[in-house]
């Protein structure tokens, strides 16, 4: 059994991973996967609770939060497919009409 | 809670006002200028009630209200008398939830204010009876009387908050419609301006909201109220410190005082003046100057003074020398200005600083004068912006350089710019005097020959208006000279509707400096119930 | 020119009936309660009848403009102001009956109290520094008739009525004036009515308030011909001049109320103990702040300037305004001061006031001494009415000055003498220069009227255009020769006997009573005694004397109506009114309040009059007797003959002065003749001429300090004060912008700033455990 | 657990009964715009019998309306919002009226007995801010009735006056179609605030949240035929992604701590604590991180002000009140249900404080001079996150007064009637915005230019809500603030302080959290401004046009009773009777 400890710190790991890359790249996609990352980071947290306290809704939990970053993905994507469409572009400097 | 007289005198132009415009404006176009001439008789009528309304309840002095025998936060037609036992039990309250309630009263401080609002309304639609958009205009107008009498009747700081900031939108909206060429600016001005001024003072309030109190009121959310009446028992009894203490007190006392100055207005928050009145409308400057700084004044001694008392001991010296400074400063101002009605907002400048003088001399004279002063400027300013009215309708123009000998012309405009500068520059007889004299005495006896300056300004307020005088109404030869503005025309006399307003007017104006004792007396009483009953208790112990 | 003579008949009785209101009054009073109603209760009406009248002819005259009957029948709105006139005049006379009949007295006076102006509360601090409430407090307005103010009222009644009438003939025939004169009628009456209140009011407060309305007829009326930029300038001068007067006026009366606790002068003249000690040094700043109220309103010196130029108004306003009645405001004002003064054991004053009599005095003495040099060289006719007014008014100050000055040493019998003489020298000069005004008006009106019609430019006022219309103004020329003989102190007419009592208790006070600071006003009027017979003398001859200087001075003759008749009736007071009432005791009338005729009484007709000739002419002290006759002979004889010299010539032969003056003429004829020419072009002239520089001065002095200062004061108001708003909003709008930069429009710079506030959160909660 | 349960058994039926309508409403918006001519032929050879089932096919034309949509969402709402009410009517205090669903699916009268695991908790807090999403989804799906798609919906009307009749056929299907997308969205949003403010466990609440926020996510990005569209949906989703991710992280970090995250037992662990475990201190930090992105608290709003310029108003709306409303519900079940301790002051207070001040200042300086009225409104609405949060912080006292008010009650209710009133007024302002929206304007304050001259009675309730956002008396902005800082006033000073020694000196003396209260009101004083210069660019400029805006009656007649309500709700009897609905609520909040 790997102990929930070592999970968790992966998770962790898989976090600072996640969010360094979400504001050190300009591609959306990538940044959609680093977000990605970070939700897997989640559910790997969750599986490390449900081991350790041997709680079966930490499975759930897992399940559910893979669906919502499935959903999440999806959404992300339909809007990333927009933005091609108008602007040609996912490169997320490139689009800057509104600031200030 | 509704069949108070002083319920409908403030409700009843407001609705009425609403209603007139909304007909007005649903009018099919075809008919729309009949049906304004009818609504804009309907609206004079009704304007006339509500004066005869105000002048019943004053001639009831006379059979049932002994206005000189009230006593201090006493008021007659009183719809909430005893307010805490009144408010819970329901009779009077707005918004039990945090404390407010429909508490409308009348004393000598407030009572010759509504009168002189229910005055000056009608006679300002008379003096511009034929306004374009004549129904819209005097619908405003009835608007901003109930307005303006809200803000005088009400003993709910929460109501007379809300009246004070709902006097702006008709005024607003007269400068912004009916106004001269620059009048988005000045409209802006005016309303940033005392808006902002006003959120000062509302800091005040609200501080003192939460002092006030009310444990035994059901139903209270913030367990608080905003009652005057209620404060007032609290603040009235120096021993249980208003506020938490003096240090709180003259907090607040400095922020209703930069509140309530801007809307005077003294000196340095005047800028807003000047600019709002050469734009408004004659009859938005006469209901500005008439009514709407005495809201400061009128503020500033209910809430300011009576509340906080001690505060204002302390802070006499800063009274003074504000006031000191709008009178003098104002006066040298007036007499660098080129512009007939701009000169004249800055002599409201100056005269409103008497008021200042006044109420810091702490003699119940002076306050009494101070008073005193609020009504007589209120007829007479309005008087001196009929006048530049008159000028600016018939000569379009209000450059005192651009015309000479115009009473030749005009014998009637120069016959009423003559008695209304006289009377501002504090004819004797004539309403302006009797406040003068009045905080002059008092001045003398609480600080003696710093009277000079007050003084001297008297010479400087002469020298401007004669000047004023001088250059329009005067010389010119024998022939006159027209200014260009009027591109040739004839020049033409005041209407009747103009000449008949001015003439009130003036018939008051000198009525009250002749019988000044018809309101003085109220006020005196006033100031002199709440210098022994409040002052000379903080006097003495605050003084030394 | 016939008809207008009928339409003066016509009038007649319907002035007549006016006159007989007190009837009306009594018979009203018995009707509403039962017993007539005294004089005292309708001495009210006097000031207000008028008042009310002031915008009824305003009005009417407005709204009839042009209108032919209101024109001829009401004279445009003269009628109802005679008529008005003649009810006031009818009261004062009914009241002065009954004054005299309930022999009331300065202790005495007849008092009735009208109503509460405004009543009050003060408070004051105790001597154990605790606040307390001091009174309730009212200022009442009421009437106060003692016999000074009885005399000033009927003076100023009787001469308004009069004027009034003058008006008629002189106004409403002038076509400048044509439409406009209803104007000049109500604004006449209004200030009747404060002429009239003025001296009626039972406290200084309401003597101040007519004080002003007073001012405000004269700016009114000095500006009648407003389209003149002179007469617009003028007006504006006098009202401000006076006004620097009233404002310290105004801070005595507040002083005074400090003082005493009230203004009503029953309070202030009564025992003074009831008031506590009264602070002399306090008391003596209140006074001089009195006085120079005064001084503006009487245009002395140093607030003189006004009145030379108020003679742009109507000759009748200058009549009545600028030398009978208003200017005697500021005399009455001084004259009201002996109860302070007075330590003599006849009232409650105050010692150690006699600095301020003095400075009285001196401003008396300086300005008469001034106002006769700088008449010396006025070509004009009025001007040099109006310069003589100043300095004869400043006689009256430096008599009353000397009186204080007796007062407040305790030397009663010379005090009375003097406040006697100069309330008396007040009566003969309202007399003499009101009707000199009005003869002066005449010529004027004349003069006009020769040139009215042809085009060239001549100043009808310039007595260089004149000459020699002595025999073609009778009645104008003989008018003039008493009233100015009545001015310069001719023995026996008229201002005699009152200015001789002034220069002698001067010089009585000066040299023997040890005043040695009055020393200086006393020779400076003495001096004035001779100069006044030469400015007066000039101007006599200058107009009437010699040939005529002018075609159109060759021209002129008298035919308007309604002008001789107040002309005649004042030449008969001025010629003889002086030495009747000298001989019934109206010095010690006046000043002491005994009875009128006491002397006739005691003694018996002749003896009264040999015994006021005898005082008059030699007085038992010896320096007296020589001050006596020093004065009257350089006013008699010095004066007036260096003025003939200069001046002085036969009429155009063929003409005839009147009986009663032809014998002037050869006379100053007699004197040879002196060129002065040398003289007129020096630079003393010319410095008269600019009045000594006074009004340049003054000019200066506001041109270079209140002018600009306003000017740098609007240009700070608008750009410093308003500026300082609008900065504030200026920064506030850079520090938004640079706010809103943060919002880069960059996602990743977004998500930067969420994860920098994370970490934020996390240290910070961190570090809160 | 089985869905089943939750259908059939009858409690649960009725304690759910909103939100099973809003179900039902969104099954309708799938069926109803898709009836049609559709008919089942007959698998029987040579034969063409066909059986109509309604279905697909050529629609009818009454179905495909383009209105259809919008009008099942508005009246499901509607009829949503009237049961939430309803539930509310009687005895809104007793136990009677308060519902735990528990895992399997019942019902229970009482929580606190409850054996099994709580999902849900229905009270008068709950149902009071479901009346609140709803409406303010109400309101966006009213204004959406009349104006969808935006820009393209004119070019079919220019092709159709062309004569082209068959393009309006497609233009009204596209519109029909799309209107279904929208309105499907909105529901789906309203049934995950739905699900964040009744539940009972942290996760479920997450799921609810996820819902609501990729729901917006689209509906941001919804207007995709003009440029902005879609770039304000890119930020805000990505934001607002790695913000749920983050959330999520910090979930499982309580997960972890706790092994459990029903927000009783969390309350309890955490009371238990001798000193805080980092992991659980780190958990909430990420937590608050979400929430401040959804109630848009600075450091995390900037997104905010491009998505809701970028989207379409109603949309905006809805994210600057319901979802605002959202946020805070979150926080208070993070901070107050999980977190606040029995007695003395919460750990977090600084936190918020801090966080308090930055947001109000940050938002009202950057909408000071913000040139688009969308963009001002978006820092205003980032300013108003401040002024709740200041009252949160103030909560965090856990000052008990004497007396017979409770004092986290007072801030609680106060925080409840903001985000209430803040539903008429704010999203009254949006649906103003969007009428001009519909003519292609909008985004610019020129826009807005002389809007008084052409629609008097559309400006005048536009200044009102300014006037209300300002917190003018007797509006209810005003009563609303007021409220707030009587709450921080109540926490922080007592009733025998003195103020002897100077204001100052005492304010010193007073808790910081204080100062709170005066950077509100300096805040809602520099606030005033540009407020107000909306208010004049409308009755001073000069309009671009003299044309009426877009008919739309009944958003018209919506915007009116906005306006009424604004009005109403500051003063007067109804005042009094939200007054007592939210201190009802909020009583039921601390239960």
């Amino acid at each position: 059994m790997i102990p929930a400890m070592y999970l968790a710190s992966l998770g962790a790991i898989l976090f600072c991973i996640g969010l360094l890359g979400v504001f050190t790249n300009k591609n959306g996609i990538i940044v959609l996967m680093c977000v990605e990352i970070m939700l897997n980071a989640v559910n790997l947290n969750f599986v490390a609770g449900a081991l350790h306290y041997g709680d079966v809704t930490g499975w759930v939990f897992t399940a559910i939060a893979i669906a919502i970053a499935a959903a999440e993905v999806a959404v992300g994507l339909a809007i990333f497919l927009a933005l091609f469409s108008s602007r040609e572009s996912i490169v997320l400097d490139e689009v800057m009409l509104l600031r200030n | 809670m509704f069949g108070n007289p002083l319920t409908i005198l403030t409700l009843g132009p407001i609705l009425a006002g609403f209603a007139f415009m909304l007909v007005a404006w649903a009018a099919p176009p075809s008919k729309r200028k009949e049906i304004s001439q009818y609504i804009r008789l309907l609206i004079f009528a009704f304007s006339l009630l509500l004066l005869s309304l105000s002048t019943l309840m004053f001639l009831e002095s006379y059979s049932g209200i002994s206005w000189t025998s009230l006593a201090l936060n006493e008021y007659v037609y009183d719809n909430c008398a005893n307010a805490e036992i009144a408010i819970e039990a329901g009779g009077c309250s707005l918004v039990d939830g945090f404390g407010v309630s429909w508490h409308v009263g009348v004393d000598g401080l407030s009572f010759p204010m509504v009168w002189l609002t229910t005055l000056l309304i009608p006679i300002s639609m008379l003096v511009e009876w034929n306004a374009k958009k004549g129904a819209q205009f005097h619908s405003l107008i009835l608007m901003m009387e109930g307005a303006l009498i809200g803000v005088f009747v009400s003993l709910d700081l929460f109501v007379f908050y809300t009246f004070w900031e709902l006097t702006l939108i008709p005024m607003f909206f007269l400068i912004l419609l009916w106004g001269g060429e620059n009048r988005k600016y000045a409209a802006q001005k005016f309303f940033i301006y005392t808006f902002t001024a006003s959120v000062l003072m509302l800091l005040g309030i609200l501080v003192m909201y939460y002092f006030t109190r009310v444990p035994v009121w059901d139903g209270n959310l913030t367990g608080r109220a905003f009652d005057i009446t209620l404060m007032a028992s609290s603040s009235n009894t120096l021993g249980s410190a208003f506020l938490g203490g003096f240090g709180m007190q003259k907090a607040v006392f400095l922020l209703l005082l930069v509140g309530f100055a801007a809307k005077m207005p003294s000196v340095p928050v005047h800028t807003w003046l000047p600019d709002a009145h050469v734009q408004a409308p004659t009859a938005g400057s006469m209901l500005l100057a008439g009514v709407m700084l005495k809201m400061g004044a009128y503020g500033f001694l209910r809430i300011a003074v009576e509340l906080l008392p001690g505060a204002m001991v302390h802070y006499q010296l800063l009274l003074i020398v504000l006031g000191m400074i709008s009178l003098v400063y104002g006066a040298m101002v007036c007499l660098g200005q080129t512009n007939l009605k701009r000169m004249v907002a800055y002599s409201s400048v100056s005269h409103m600083g008497l008021i200042f003088i006044g109420i810091a001399t702490m003699q119940p004279l002076g306050i009494a004068g101070a008073i005193f002063m609020m009504l007589a400027h209120g007829i007479i300013s309005p008087y001196l912006f009929a006048v530049c009215g008159a000028f600016k309708h018939h000569y379009h123009t209000l450059e005192i350089g651009s015309m000479r000998g115009i009473a030749k012309f005009s014998p009637w405009l120069g016959g009423h710019m003559m008695a209304a500068w006289m009377g501002s520059l504090g004819l004797p007889l004539m309403a302006g005097f009797v406040a003068e004299v009045a905080i002059m005495i008092a001045f003398w006896m609480a600080f003696g020959w710093w009277v000079i300056l007050p003084a001297l300004t008297l010479i400087i307020t002469a020298a401007y208006y004669l000047w004023s005088m001088q250059r329009t109404i005067f010389e010119g030869g024998d022939e006159g000279q027209l200014p260009d503005s009027l591109h040739g025309d004839e020049p033409v006399d005041v209407s009747w509707h103009e000449n008949a307003g001015m003439f009130i007017l003036a018939v008051f104006a000198i009525v009250l400096g002749v019988l000044p004792f018809i309101f003085f007396d109220m006020m005196s009483s006033y100031s002199n119930e709440f210098v022994t009953e409040v002052l000379l208790d903080v006097l003495n112990e605050v003084m030394p | 020119m016939s008809d207008t003579k009928t339409s003066e008949m016509r009038f007649l009785p319907i002035i007549g009936l006016c006159l007989l209101f007190p009837l009306l009054r009594m018979f009203g009073g018995e009707m509403a309660t039962g017993t007539p109603f005294t004089a005292l209760e309708s001495a009210f009406l006097i000031p207000l009848i008028p008042m009310v009248i002031f915008p009824v002819i305003a009005i009417l005259g407005q709204m009839n403009h042009g209108d032919e009957a209101w024109r001829e029948r009401f004279k445009e709105g003269g009628m109802i102001a005679l008529c008005t006139l003649a009810i006031s005049l009818s009261l004062t006379i009914w009241l002065a009956i009954e004054f005299f009949t309930k022999g009331s007295s300065f202790e005495d006076p007849l008092r009735a109290s009208v109503f509460n102006w405004i009543n009050f509360e003060t408070i004051t601090q105790d001597a154990a520094g605790n606040w307390i409430h001091l009174k309730s407090d009212s200022l009442g307005v009421g009437l106060w008739i003692d016999n000074v103010s009885m005399m000033l009222l009927f003076v100023a009644s009787f001469l308004c009525f009069l004027i009034c009438w003058f008006s008629l003939g002189y106004m409403n025939t002038d076509p400048v004036n044509k439409d406009r004169n209803h104007r000049f009628y109500a604004e006449f009456v209004l200030f009747t009515a404060g002429m009239l209140g003025m001296v009626l009011a039972d406290s200084f407060l309401w003597l101040f308030i007519f004080w002003e309305i007073m001012g405000l007829c004269s700016y009114l009326l000095i500006g009648f011909y407003y389209e003149r930029p002179s007469a617009a300038y003028a007006a504006k001068k006098a009202f401000l001049t006076t006004r620097v007067g009233d404002v310290f006026l105004l801070i005595g009366l507040l002083m005074l109320y400090d003082i005493y606790g009230s203004l009503e002068f029953a309070v202030i003249f009564g025992d003074p103990s009831l008031h506590g000690t009264v602070d002399v040094n306090m008391l003596r700043w209140a006074l001089i702040m009195l006085f120079i109220g005064a001084v503006g309103k009487s245009a002395q010196f140093p607030l003189h300037v006004w009145l030379p130029d108020a003679m742009e108004g109507p000759t009748p306003v200058s009549a009545l305004i600028h030398a009978a009645t208003m200017v005697n405001a500021g005399l009455y004002l001084v004259a009201r001061f002996v109860p302070f003064f007075d330590v003599t054991g006849h009232g409650h004053g105050v010692e150690g006031l006699g600095d301020v009599a003095i400075l009285i005095a001196w401003i008396g003495g300086i300005t008469a001494f001034m106002a006769a040099l700088i008449a010396f060289v006025q070509n004009d006719i009025k001007k040099v009415l109006a310069y003589s007014t100043m300095s004869q008014l400043a006689y009256i100050f430096t008599g009353l000055g000397v009186a204080l000055w007796f007062y407040n040493h305790g030397e009663h019998h010379a005090a009375v003498i003097a406040f006697g003489a100069s309330m008396f020298h007040l009566f003969n000069h309202a007399m003499a220069k009101g009707m000199l005004f009005m003869a002066s008006g005449s010529v004027i009106h004349e003069m006009h009227h020769a040139h009215h019609g042809s085009h060239d430019e001549m100043d009808p006022q310039d007595m260089r255009n004149m000459g020699g219309l002595a025999g073609k103004l009778p009645i104008t020329s003989t008018a003039m020769a008493i009233g100015s003989a009545s001015i310069i102190g001719i023995p026996l007419i008229g201002g005699f006997w009152s200015k001789e009592g002034i220069v002698a208790e001067t010089w009585n006070a000066a040299a023997l009573h040890g005043g040695t600071w009055l020393l200086v006003p006393a020779f400076l009027i003495l001096l004035t005694a001779g100069m006044t017979g030469f400015y007066m003398t000039r101007m006599w001859m200058m107009t009437f004397a010699g040939k005529p200087k002018t075609v159109y001075a060759d021209k002129v003759h008298e035919h308007t109506p309604w002008i001789p008749t107040p002309l005649i009736t004042l030449s008969v007071i001025s010629l003889l009114g002086g030495f009747a009432l000298a001989v019934l005791g109206a010095t010690h009338w006046l000043g002491e309040a005994e009875a009128f005729g006491t002397a006739i009484h005691e003694h018996g007709l002749v003896f009264a009059i040999l015994d006021t000739i005898v005082h008059a002419f030699l007085p038992t002290d010896m320096f007296l007797f020589l001050i006596t006759w020093v004065a009257i002979s350089i006013s008699l004889v010095v004066g007036p003959a260096m003025a003939m010299r200069i001046h002085g010539g036969r009429l155009k032969s063929g003409e005839s002065a009147p009986r009663l003056i032809s014998w002037i003429l050869p006379l100053s004829s007699k004197f040879g003749r002196t060129q002065v020419d040398d003289l007129a072009n020096s630079g003393l002239a010319d410095a008269l001429h600019r009045r000594l520089y006074f009004d340049e001065l003054y000019d200066w002095a506001i041109g270079k300090t209140v002018i600009p200062l306003a000017y740098a004061l609007s240009w700070f108001d608008k750009n410093v004060i308003d500026g300082a708003i609008k900065g504030i909003e200026w920064g506030s709008q850079k520090i938004s912008g640079d706010v809103r930069k943060l919002t880069t429009g960059r996602p990743s710079d977004y998500i930067m700033m969420a994860v920098i506030g994370t970490f934020s959160i996390l240290i910070l909660l961190w570090g809160v455990i | 657990m089985s869905t089943l349960t939750l259908i059939s058994d009858p409690q649960t039926a009725t304690a759910l009964l909103p939100e099973f309508t809003l179900i039902v409403g969104i099954a309708l918006l799938i069926l109803i715009p898709n009836l049609g001519k559709g008919t089942f032929r007959l698998p029987i050879p040579n034969t063409n019998i066909r059986i109509p089932y309604l279905f697909g096919g050529e629609r009818f034309a009454f179905t495909s309306s383009p209105r259809i949509p919008g009008v099942i969402s508005v009246f499901t709402l509607l009829f949503s919002t009237a049961l939430a009410l309803w539930s509310q009517m009687e005895e809104p205090l007793s136990d009677s009226n308060v519902w735990c669903i528990a895992t399997t699916g019942e019902a229970f009268n009482s929580c606190a007995g409850m054996i099994e695991p709580s999902l849900l908790k229905i009270d008068g807090f709950s149902r009071l801010l479901e009346i609140v999403f709803y409406g303010a989804l109400m309101l966006c799906g009213v204004a959406m009735w009349s104006r969808m798609p935006a820009t393209p919906r004119f070019m079919i009307h220019a092709q159709v006056l062309a004569g082209r009749r068959e393009d309006e056929r497609i233009a009204k299907l596209l519109d029909n179609r799309r209107q279904v997308d929208f309105h499907i969205l909105l529901l789906m949003v309203a049934l995950g605030m739905s699900v964040v403010v009744l539940a009972n466990d942290l996760f479920v609440l997450f799921i609810g949240l996820e819902l609501a926020s990729l729901s917006s996510y689209v509906l941001v990005a919804f207007m995709k035929e003009n440029d902005e569209a879609p770039e304000a949906g890119m930020k805000y989703f990505i934001v607002g992604s790695v913000a749920s991710a983050v959330g999520l992280y910090g979930i499982s970090l309580l997960y972890l701590w706790n092994g459990n995250l029903q927000i009783s037992e969390l309350a309890s662990s955490w009371q238990a604590m001798d000193s805080i475990d980092p992991l659980a201190l780190a958990g909430l930090a990420f937590i608050v991180v979400t929430i401040g992105f959804k109630v848009s608290a600075a450091p995390f709003h900037l997104a905010a002000p491009d998505a809701y310029s970028g989207a379409s108003s109603p949309v905006a709306g809805v994210l600057a009140t319901a979802s605002k409303a959202m946020g805070f519900v979150v926080l208070l079940r993070v901070l107050v249900s999980i977190t606040m301790p029995e007695s003395g002051e919460a750990f977090w207070v600084p936190v918020v404080g801090l966080l308090a001040a930055v947001t109000m200042t940050w938002g009202n300086f950057g909408a000071l001079s913000s040139e688009s009225p969308k963009r001002m409104l978006a820092y205003s609405s980032v300013a108003h996150a401040g002024y709740l949060l200041a009252a949160v912080a103030a909560l965090g006292l856990n000052t008990s007064r004497e007396g017979d008010h409770v004092v986290a009650e007072l801030i609680v209710a106060a925080m409840l009637f903001h985000l209430t009133v803040l539903v008429l007024f704010k999203l009254g302002s949006f649906l103003v915005l969007s009428m001009l929206e519909s003519e292609g304007r909008g985004s610019k304050l020129e826009d807005l230019y002389g809007l008084a001259k052409r629609e008097p009675l559309i400006a005048t309730a536009l200044f009102i809500f300014m006037l209300s956002l300002a917190g003018v008396p007797p509006l209810s902005g005003f009563l609303s603030k007021l409220l707030l800082v009587s709450g921080i006033v109540d926490a922080t000073v007592h009733n025998s302080m003195t103020f002897d020694d100077g204001v100052i000196a005492a304010i010193r003396s007073l808790h910081w959290v204080f100062l709170l209260a005066l950077f509100v009101f300096l805040n809602s004083a520099l606030s005033l401004f540009y407020y107000l210069r909306v208010g004049w660019v409308m009755f001073f400029e000069d309009p671009p046009t003299r044309k009426r805006l877009v008919y739309a009656p009944f958003l018209r007649i919506t915007l009116m009773l906005c306006m009424v309500g604004t009005l109403a709700f500051g003063i007067g009897p109804l005042a009094d009777h939200l007054l007592t609905l939210v201190s009802n609520a909020a009583e039921t909040f601390f239960g």
